[in-house]
């Protein structure tokens, strides 16, 4: 057995003997028991230096045993499942795990940066404001420096392959921690028969109980814990969560809560996923996390082998660990002698007990006198000897003369320092759900606030600290959760009660005194892993950083990853000093989530990837594009064919195929995920009156028109073409981008503004499959395809609509067209899709039929100078600016109208869309691209506009693109210039937007 | 994550709703006749108060209903909802 | 006289144990009249007083501040700077922003440890890439850096950057701009008052203006839970109060304000060495010097003061991260917290008169303002001392949305940090 | 729709084969019903007695529940707006006695049938797999037989119901996002 590992047997403490674990830590093999942490099994095998610090890079040991640890942080494994800043008094040590030292290099022993620390005096709190600033280009060069020497841990530099579950979870009584006071809340929320959820950060129940040697209703803790844990397991609406964090108190007790499921195997015995992440809605919750110990802030406080009182107890009764040989304690409370009394029981010498306070008497300090052991009262450890480890401390007498300890100074050897400043109740969770933390004089301690959310602390979270007022307390939380959220039972049992004495009263000691003042002795450091020493809360305050909130971001205190568990209180404590004011007046920072920190992974949760970040939309004949090689691109959530390149040809190949074969011949295109809206009821004429820019009351049934929609701001926010079925019946398309947007906004004007008009709007887009056959052979196609419908131009013409069938499938088919061809759309069930769209390619096979996509869609709709909302508009353009001033109903009120009659809408040399054909025929501007008149002119330039919208038309043979340019329809003719990033500019003229049969007659036919 | 009272389906997860701003800003009856200040004022300008706030949500992922929240923007605490219609309970405002 | 901030003072005063430092700025009880009272001690309250002094030689001023300075949005931002807008009158405010970031260290003598480590904007659609060149070009036209980067060369810059097509929203392509970067946030409140101070303004933390006291629609001072403070002038620079501030006065404006949300990592060593940000998928990114995964998202959707959001945000925003960088899944966030930012319809701020005759506004910045700290206070205070806008701040003013002359930034700045 | 041999339900995308392995939870497509769209004002009598006339029962007026009589379930999806799930052989029929049925009132009966479908959920694991991604309390006491809701599951918007003891659900979900919640319950159910 390893020299640090007490005798112990089998059921002594929380250790199984009989599992021996290898483990390794900075390259080193070493072994450890099943139950172990790594900050455990490294003590038990004499190891107390770990790590170095944030700035100064000083050697830092073990000073805690649980979340609060500020210095003992580690990378645990290496590639792909590396993790960053894991703390060894929470990381359960498991077969073949492997830890290293962070911020430290060459190595942990020789680390170079630790000259740091001989430059010390030039690194007070806020160095780096004052400094670097010259020469001015040098400060790029110290930032590199700054970035390399700062940081913790190392990030994976390999996608992570573990796997993170979520879940939403709702119960009637969320308890938080399983310590005395969580296990009797859940107990007696639990036998009402409320639906309850207890969640502990550790790896088994019973909080401090775990390293407790009282008893409860005369069993050892340990011992009571074990038949609690099972009356809760019988509970058929209990969740017991363990090594389960509750990181986060949101608003309308949603909680959040962090599960970590694997973290504690080895990787073959790995299952599932890695963590869970619960979202709970909670109608209660009793807070029962307990209260951490706070360190005494003395000159090099920070030396491995000073570690808090209460993390001394643990690892010797949790853990069977000395972490010592030979220890000195020094305490401002009764709790430490607790801690003396299982080092003395332990067989650890202990060298003597120095209390701050001039009369110890309590039952625990009687005791430890008992034993034999010294205790020097009314007096202050100043300073510590050793530097990778504690070999001796210096101790004076109180009190102090201004400050200054004046007098003998004794030095007494030892190997281990257990330090208590007192204990800090857990008000995170309550702080974070809004109440506001109060300062206890007699506690000298903060105590959760009024609760402004269903939530109550019990125990050590509430300012309780002996074992019967925790088990009292959290009963009555308990039954009270449970009882507000509707549940009761009469006969609850009395709480237990245990063995554990009353305690004397803290004495509050704040910034130690000493022999100097603070800043010229050894450093005195309140938060460890930030490197802030009292001396630079201090230096904070004479320079003007009074409020906290200033101390914390000039001096980083409570800013690492610890949030500054057990330095915050200290700190503040030393701010209100320095200002002459109260802790109740300094206040404390702001409490945050996380209460530790939580992965991203969990976070994010398995919504990450190609398939689950966002719901990819398809249509029916999704697999039939794939099948024909069609290359995809994003529109909102769907997924449209791009193009169909075959073997070989390239994007511009493709689509000069598609778009020749379109206007020679017939082309088909997927049209389903254009939004699709049923307008229904009496009044849907006046409705689209009002929502569309013209007139629709006068369209005959079966007939079809173009639709311009305004955002009240008078800027163009969709367009489509909507066709009367029926006398009251419309059947409207939107943009596939703004078909919810449309959707929605509608629906909001008709609810909250119209509820008088009779209009109902019902959203078919995902009922039809839609194929567009468009080009001159498309009435072949349909003739050859459809029965039921007579295709002739009179009887059929352009903007109209019928029924019948493709093949057997019932269809409807519009004659509209966005392509300025003949064409028609046709609009079968979605289940149909398929073989609908199967019978237009087998007739269309004489024609050459060919599928094209959305690429070849918006060549062809440019070439006719058709407008793409998003795309030529941008959120800023009127229906004017795009020359559609014809599409404005005068005779009507409809939304957006007023705004068009502002001065600014109003404007000659707003920017107008028009064509631009390139100098050079061929060469096709870049989209987004600028326009100026003279490119010559200094910069800055003036720009008069910019391309939206930027083709090779295999048709025309010429390059054709659309443009916003300011008062672009007085200068059609004249010649623009489009500067490339490269230097080269591309001149174009400035022409009509419609390329291509300008006369519609192409369509018409 | 709040938690919205949809007058129709009751508590539900603020995820199942989108935001719509301030209530009760009632559509001019004659845009035409107002001058180019009062148009913005209703197109632009609005309360955006640090306290109780009349505002409009919707039921998107639910009952596709617009409705009104009292809802204090300070604490996030929702006192009440009631349809589109229905008077604001009295109080402080 | 401030005492000069260099290393060799630093040093002197080691040898003093620090104790020689002098305060960065006085902590002065209000007084009681003032020819400019400036609402709102944040970044841009603080700049203008200093250009006010520095300037104008208008000294006669104080910053009342309800808090501590520095304590909002300007002490909870992302730090992102760059100056990429798309119009031209916002890109011009943004530059000339930018040309005094890049000498503010020195000019206020006060580290802010400006890092020029770029910008990254990216492009995840077809839609998104016309956007980019669009906005580059029309940048470098007015004279301001930027490159439009395609999928691989962005892959070869950030290794660590997901560029695989096989991602939802694969990464195609991204704009630049080098002179971009960060700033360490608080410095700056601080460099600023620390400046101001120096030239006599007084900064008057824990002063709540409560009322604005005006005689014939024309102010004359301000009430504060410390009493009537007297104003020649009164400049609101408040963000997410600007409401609030606005009914005091007698008001509207067109403005929400909402909760944005923030976050951090542990500190890592140095792996991400410049400012990636993503509309499509609601994300952005760098590292701090202090080592942590600096991380922001989009608004909250509702109207909120509570300078905190909702979860579902951080779910979102952590998605989208980790789709971006598939290595940082195992990294964990520290902290997360929430500011309160002033929307305007157009995204573009709003800085001038009022309706009240003496009082001026500033405000507006919404989600991207902090990138504007010094060349807002700068034109603010011109426009104090001036009685009328500078040429870029004119194009700014609340008659725009009379008018309807709107600078719709939306396009380029859906997250505008 | 005539040809119900032609046709494809939304989810033939989707390979379940991996449901088979999950020892918990069962999973099953019902797809090709008829599903009709019905709005009206149930204030108006006529209207009400319209749709007692056409189905033989009164649509339920209690939001987020559902009837079923015989093979006709009738969802409450909004205060004027109810889901008919009919076999497909039904459906046509019913529009049409709809449509006459309605003559005059201002109502509506629109057939989605290919614009969604429906999943059904079944077995002990059956409700913890969907809470995973639904934001709604689903526990037996809260989510009850008769039941129904429209919410989230993931990142898509559907309509979740409970019949029976224990617990099974079916899920109706738009067809551009049945693939995406098909790919979802796939990924989520990996733990059962
Ligand atoms: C999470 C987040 C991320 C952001 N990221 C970026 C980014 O990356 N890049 C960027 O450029 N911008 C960013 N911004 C925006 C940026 O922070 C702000 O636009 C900018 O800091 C605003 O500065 P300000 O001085 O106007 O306001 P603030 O810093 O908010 O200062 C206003 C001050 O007014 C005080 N005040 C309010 N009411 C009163 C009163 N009645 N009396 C007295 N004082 C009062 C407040 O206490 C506050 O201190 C972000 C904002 C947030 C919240
Ligand atoms: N002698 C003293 O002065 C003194 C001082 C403090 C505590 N104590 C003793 O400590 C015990 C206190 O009992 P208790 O039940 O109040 O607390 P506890 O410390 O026994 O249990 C709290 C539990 O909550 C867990 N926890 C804390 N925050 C959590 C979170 N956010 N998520 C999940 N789990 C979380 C902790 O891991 C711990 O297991 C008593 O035995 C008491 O006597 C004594
Ligand atoms: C750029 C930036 C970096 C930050 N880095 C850290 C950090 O490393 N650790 C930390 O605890 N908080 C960090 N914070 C968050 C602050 O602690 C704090 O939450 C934030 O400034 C908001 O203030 P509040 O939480 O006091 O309301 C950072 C904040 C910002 C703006
Ligand atoms: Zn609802």
């Amino acid at each position: 057995m390893p020299a640090g590992r007490l005798k112990t047997n089998e059921t002594e403490g929380r250790i199984t003997l009989s599992r021996p674990i290898t483990f390794s830590f900075n390259g080193k093999t070493l072994q450890g028991y099943q139950g172990d942490t790594l900050a455990s099994a490294l003590l038990a095998n004499g190891i107390h230096l770990v790590g170095r610090s944030w700035k100064y890079h000083r050697p830092r040991g073990i000073l805690g045993s649980g979340t609060e640890e500020p210095n003992a942080v580690v990378q645990l494994g290496i590639g792909a499942r590396t993790v960053p800043n894991v703390l060894a008094t929470q990381l359960e040590i498991y077969e073949g795990l492997e830890a290293s030292s962070v911020n430290c290099w060459p190595s942990l022993e020789h680390d170079l940066l630790s000259v740091n620390g001989w430059f010390s005096r030039l690194m007070p709190a806020g160095f780096y404001y004052k400094t670097f600033m010259w020469p001015k280009s040098m400060w790029m060069k110290y930032e590199q420096a700054i970035r390399r020497a700062s940081g913790l841990g190392v990030s994976p530099n390999l996608p992570d392959p573990d796997r993170y579950e979520k879940t939403y979870a709702h119960c009637d009584v969320l308890v938080v921690g399983a310590g005395p006071a969580g296990l009797m809340a859940a107990l007696a929320a639990g036998r009402t028969g409320a639906r309850v959820i207890l969640a502990d950060e550790q790896s088994e129940p019973g909080g401090s109980l775990l390293y407790s040697r009282e008893t409860i209703e005369g069993l050892p803790a340990m011992k009571w814990v074990a038949g609690v844990w099972q009356e809760l397991e019988s509970m058929e609406e209990m969740k017991l969560l363990r090594r389960s964090t509750v990181f986060g108190y949101h608003d309308q007790n949603f909680l959040t809560i962090a599960e970590r499921l694997n973290d504690h195997l080895p990787r073959w015995e790995c299952r599932g996923a890695r963590e869970r992440l619960w979202k709970v809605r909670a109608r209660q919750v009793v807070l029962a996390s307990g209260a951490l110990e706070r360190p005494l802030v003395f000159g090099n406080n920070d030396r491995p082998g000073v570690m808090l009182a209460s993390a001394v107890s643990c690892y010797i009764n949790r853990f069977a660990v000395a972490p010592g040989s030979r220890c000195l304690v020094f305490t401002n409370n009764d709790s430490a002698y607790g801690a003396a009394l299982d080092m003395v029981d332990a067989g650890i010498q202990v060298q003597a007990v120095v209390d701050c306070r001039p009369r110890p008497r309590g039952v625990l300090p009687e005791r430890l006198r008992q034993r034999g052991v010294e205790i020097i009262a009314g007096s202050v450890v100043v300073n510590v000897k050793g530097t990778h480890r504690v070999k001796a401390a210096q101790v004076m007498q109180l009190p102090a003369q201004n400050g200054i300890l004046k007098g003998e100074k004794r030095l007494i050897h030892c190997d281990l320092l257990a330090m208590s400043g007192g204990w800090s109740p857990v008000v995170h969770l309550s702080s974070q759900s809004g109440a506001r933390a109060r300062w206890d004089d007699a506690r000298a301690c903060f105590l959760p606030g009024m609760p402004v959310q269903q939530e109550r602390s019990a125990g050590a979270a509430n300012g309780s600290f002996s074992l019967n007022a925790c088990l009292s307390e959290g009963s009555f939380a308990g039954r009270e959760a449970a009882r507000l959220a509707g549940w009761e039972w009469d006969n609850q049992p009395d709480p237990p009660s245990s063995s554990m004495q009353l305690e004397e009263p803290v004495q509050p000691l704040w910034l130690v005194p000493s022999e100097y003042a603070p800043g010229r002795g050894p450093k005195q450091f309140v938060d460890m892993q930030n490197d802030v020493g009292a001396a630079d809360i201090i230096l904070a305050a004479r320079e003007g950083y009074h409020s906290i909130e200033h101390v914390k971001r000039y001096t980083a205190l409570g800013f690492g990853t610890d949030q500054g568990k057990v330095g915050n209180i200290n700190g503040m404590a030393i701010l209100a000093q320095s200002l002459g004011a109260t802790i109740a007046d300094t206040g404390t920072t702001t409490f945050r989530p996380n209460y530790t920190p939580v992965t991203f992974g969990a976070i994010a949760g398995q919504e990450v990837g190609e398939k689950l970040f966002e719901p990819v939309r398809k249509t029916a004949l999704h697999e039939w594009h794939q099948a024909r090689g069609a290359a995809f691109e994003n529109v909102g959530q769907w997924k449209r064919p791009w193009y169909y390149p075959k073997s070989g040809e390239s994007m511009q190949e493709a689509v000069n195929r598609e778009c020749l074969a379109t206007r020679e011949s017939v082309g088909i295109i997927d049209v389903s995920t254009l939004g699709k809206i049923v307008i229904t009821g009496k009044d849907s004429g006046e409705f689209l009156n009002r929502i569309y820019t013209n007139a629709w009351k006068k369209l005959a049934i079966d007939k079809a028109r173009y639709g311009l929609m305004l955002g009240e701001d008078g800027m163009v926010m969709d367009d489509g073409v909507t066709i009367r079925l029926s006398e009251n019946r419309y059947y409207m398309h939107t943009t596939t981008g703004g078909a919810a947007g449309v959707y929605s906004w509608m629906e909001r004007w008709l609810q909250t503004e119209w509820p008088d008009l009779q209009v109902f709007l019902i959203s078919v887009t995902d009922h039809w499959a839609t194929a567009a056959v468009v080009g001159p052979n498309s009435r072949r196609v349909m003739m050859g395809a459809c029965q039921g419908i007579d295709f002739s131009a009179q009887s059929f013409p352009f903007m109209s609509s019928r029924e019948g069938t493709v093949g057997s499938i019932p269809a409807r088919i519009n004659r509209i067209s966005f392509s300025g061809e003949l064409a028609y759309e046709v609009n079968v069930p979605a289940n149909l899709g398929k073989p609908m769209w199967e019978v237009l390619m087998a007739v269309g096979e004489e024609f050459g039929i060919t599928p094209y996509g959305t690429e070849t869609m918006h060549v062809l709709r440019a070439e006719k100078g058709y407008i793409i909302v998003g795309q030529d508009t941008d959120g800023s353009v009127t229906p004017d600016d795009l020359g559609m001033g014809w599409a404005l109903s005068k005779t009507k009120d409809f939304l957006g109208k007023r705004s068009l009659a502002r001065e600014d809408c109003m404007r000659e040399d707003r920017k107008q869309l028009v064509g631009l054909l390139t100098i050079n025929r061929t060469e096709v501007l870049p989209e987004g691209g600028q326009i100026v008149e003279d490119p010559d002119a200094a910069i800055p330039v003036p720009m008069i506009g910019h391309v939206t919208s930027s083709y090779y038309s295999a048709c025309l043979g010429h390059s054709i693109a659309l443009a916003l340019v300011q008062g672009g329809r007085s200068r059609i003719g004249e010649i623009v210039h489009i500067p490339l990033a490269e230097g080269r500019v591309i001149p174009a003229r400035i022409s009509d937007p419609v390329f291509y049969d300008p006369d519609g007659e192409r369509q018409n036919v | 994550m709040l938690e919205i009272p949809c007058p129709w389906c009751g508590l539900r997860c603020e995820s199942e709703f989108s935001y719509g701003g301030e209530a009760h800003i009632v559509r001019p009856e004659n845009p035409e006749a107002l001058n180019d200040e009062a148009w913005a004022d209703y197109l632009f300008m609005r309360k955006n108060p640090r306290g109780p706030h009349l505002e409009q949500w919707h039921h998107v992922y639910g009952c596709r209903r617009w409705f009104n929240v009292k809802r204090d923007t300070l604490s996030y605490r929702i006192e009440c909802s009631y349809r589109v219609g229905e008077q604001p309970p009295e109080g402080e405002i | 006289m401030m005492t000069k901030y260099s290393f060799f003072n630093l040093v002197r005063n080691a040898l003093g144990h620090h104790e020689g430092w002098a305060p960065a700025w006085r902590s002065p009880e209000p007084g009681k009249q003032y020819d400019v009272v400036i609402i709102g001690g944040g970044g841009h309250g603080l700049a203008t007083a200093y250009y006010l002094a520095k300037e104008h030689g208008i000294t006669n001023v104080a910053v009342l501040e309800k808090g501590w300075i520095g304590g909002g949005n300007t002490g909870r931002n992302t730090t992102i700077v760059r100056s990429n807008y798309l119009w031209d009158e916002a890109a011009h405010l943004y530059e000339a922003s930018m040309k005094l970031w890049e000498g503010l260290s020195q000019d206020l003598n006060f580290n802010l440890m400006f890092s020029q480590r770029g910008v990254y904007n990216l492009g995840h659609n077809l839609q998104d890439m016309r956007d980019i060149r669009r906005r580059v070009d029309a940048n470098r036209l007015n004279g301001i850096d930027g490159e439009v980067v395609d999928g691989i060369e962005l892959k070869r810059r950030i290794p660590i950057l997901n560029t695989s097509p096989n991602s939802r929203y694969p990464v195609l392509g991204a704009s630049f701009q080098a002179r971009g970067g960060t700033a360490r946030h608080d410095a700056v409140a601080w460099g600023f008052a620390r400046g101001a101070d120096s030239f006599g303004v007084d900064i008057i933390q824990q002063c709540e203006v409560i009322g604005i006291r005006q005689v014939n629609g024309c102010v004359t001072g301000v009430e504060t839970n410390r009493g009537f403070i007297g104003a020649g002038k009164v400049g609101i620079v408040v963000a997410g109060n600007s409401s609030v501030l606005a009914g005091l006065a007698g008001f509207r404006l067109p403005i929400s304000s909402h909760p944005l949300q923030a976050l951090v990592s542990e500190p890592l060593k140095p792996v991400l060495d410049t400012v990636v940000m993503s509309n499509a998928v609601h994300g952005y990114i760098s590292q701090s010097d202090k080592g942590d995964l600096v991380v922001g998202a989009g608004i909250d959707s509702f109207n909120g003061y509570g300078q905190r959001g909702s979860f579902p945000v951080i779910e979102g925003v952590l998605a989208a991260i980790k789709a971006l960088f598939p290595v940082f899944s195992r990294v964990r966030m520290n902290r997360q917290w929430g500011g309160i930012v002033d929307t305007t319809p157009d995204a573009c701020p709003i800085i001038g008169r009022t309706p009240v005759k003496g009082v001026y506004i500033n405000c507006g910045w919404g989600t991207g303002g902090f990138k504007a700290t010094p060349g807002s206070g700068y034109v603010f205070a011109h426009t104090l001392a001036q009685e009328r806008p500078h040429s870029l701040n004119e194009a700014f003013s609340l008659e725009r949305f009379t008018s309807g002359h709107l600078i719709d930034e939306h396009g380029a700045a859906g997250v505008a940090h | 729709m005539s040809d119900t041999d032609q046709a494809e339900s939304p989810l033939t995308g989707i390979d379940w084969s991996i449901f088979n392995n999950a020892s918990g939870v069962n999973l099953q497509e019902l797809p090709f019903q008829g599903h009709l769209n019905l709005r009206g004002r149930p204030d108006e009598s006529r209207f009400t007695n319209a749709v007692i006339e056409v189905l033989g029962f009164a649509p339920p007026l209690r939001p987020n529940t559902y009837k079923v009589v015989d093979s006709l379930k009738m969802y409450w999806l909004g205060p004027d707006e109810w889901l008919i799930i009919t076999p497909m052989e039904r459906q046509a029929d019913l529009e049409a006695e709809f449509d006459k049925a309605l003559q005059g009132l201002f109502s509506s009966v629109i057939d989605i049938s290919s614009g969604q479908t429906i999943i059904s959920i079944t077995g002990p694991d059956a409700g913890t797999l969907i809470q995973k991604g639904c934001p709604m309390d689903l526990h037996p006491s809260v989510f009850r037989p008769g039941d129904c809701a429209q919410t989230l599951l993931g990142k898509t918007g559907v309509l979740l119901s409970v019949t029976g003891d224990p617990p099974t659900y079916e899920l109706v979900v738009r067809r551009s996002f049945s693939d995406y919640l098909g790919l979802w319950l796939l990924d989520a159910v990996e733990e059962f």
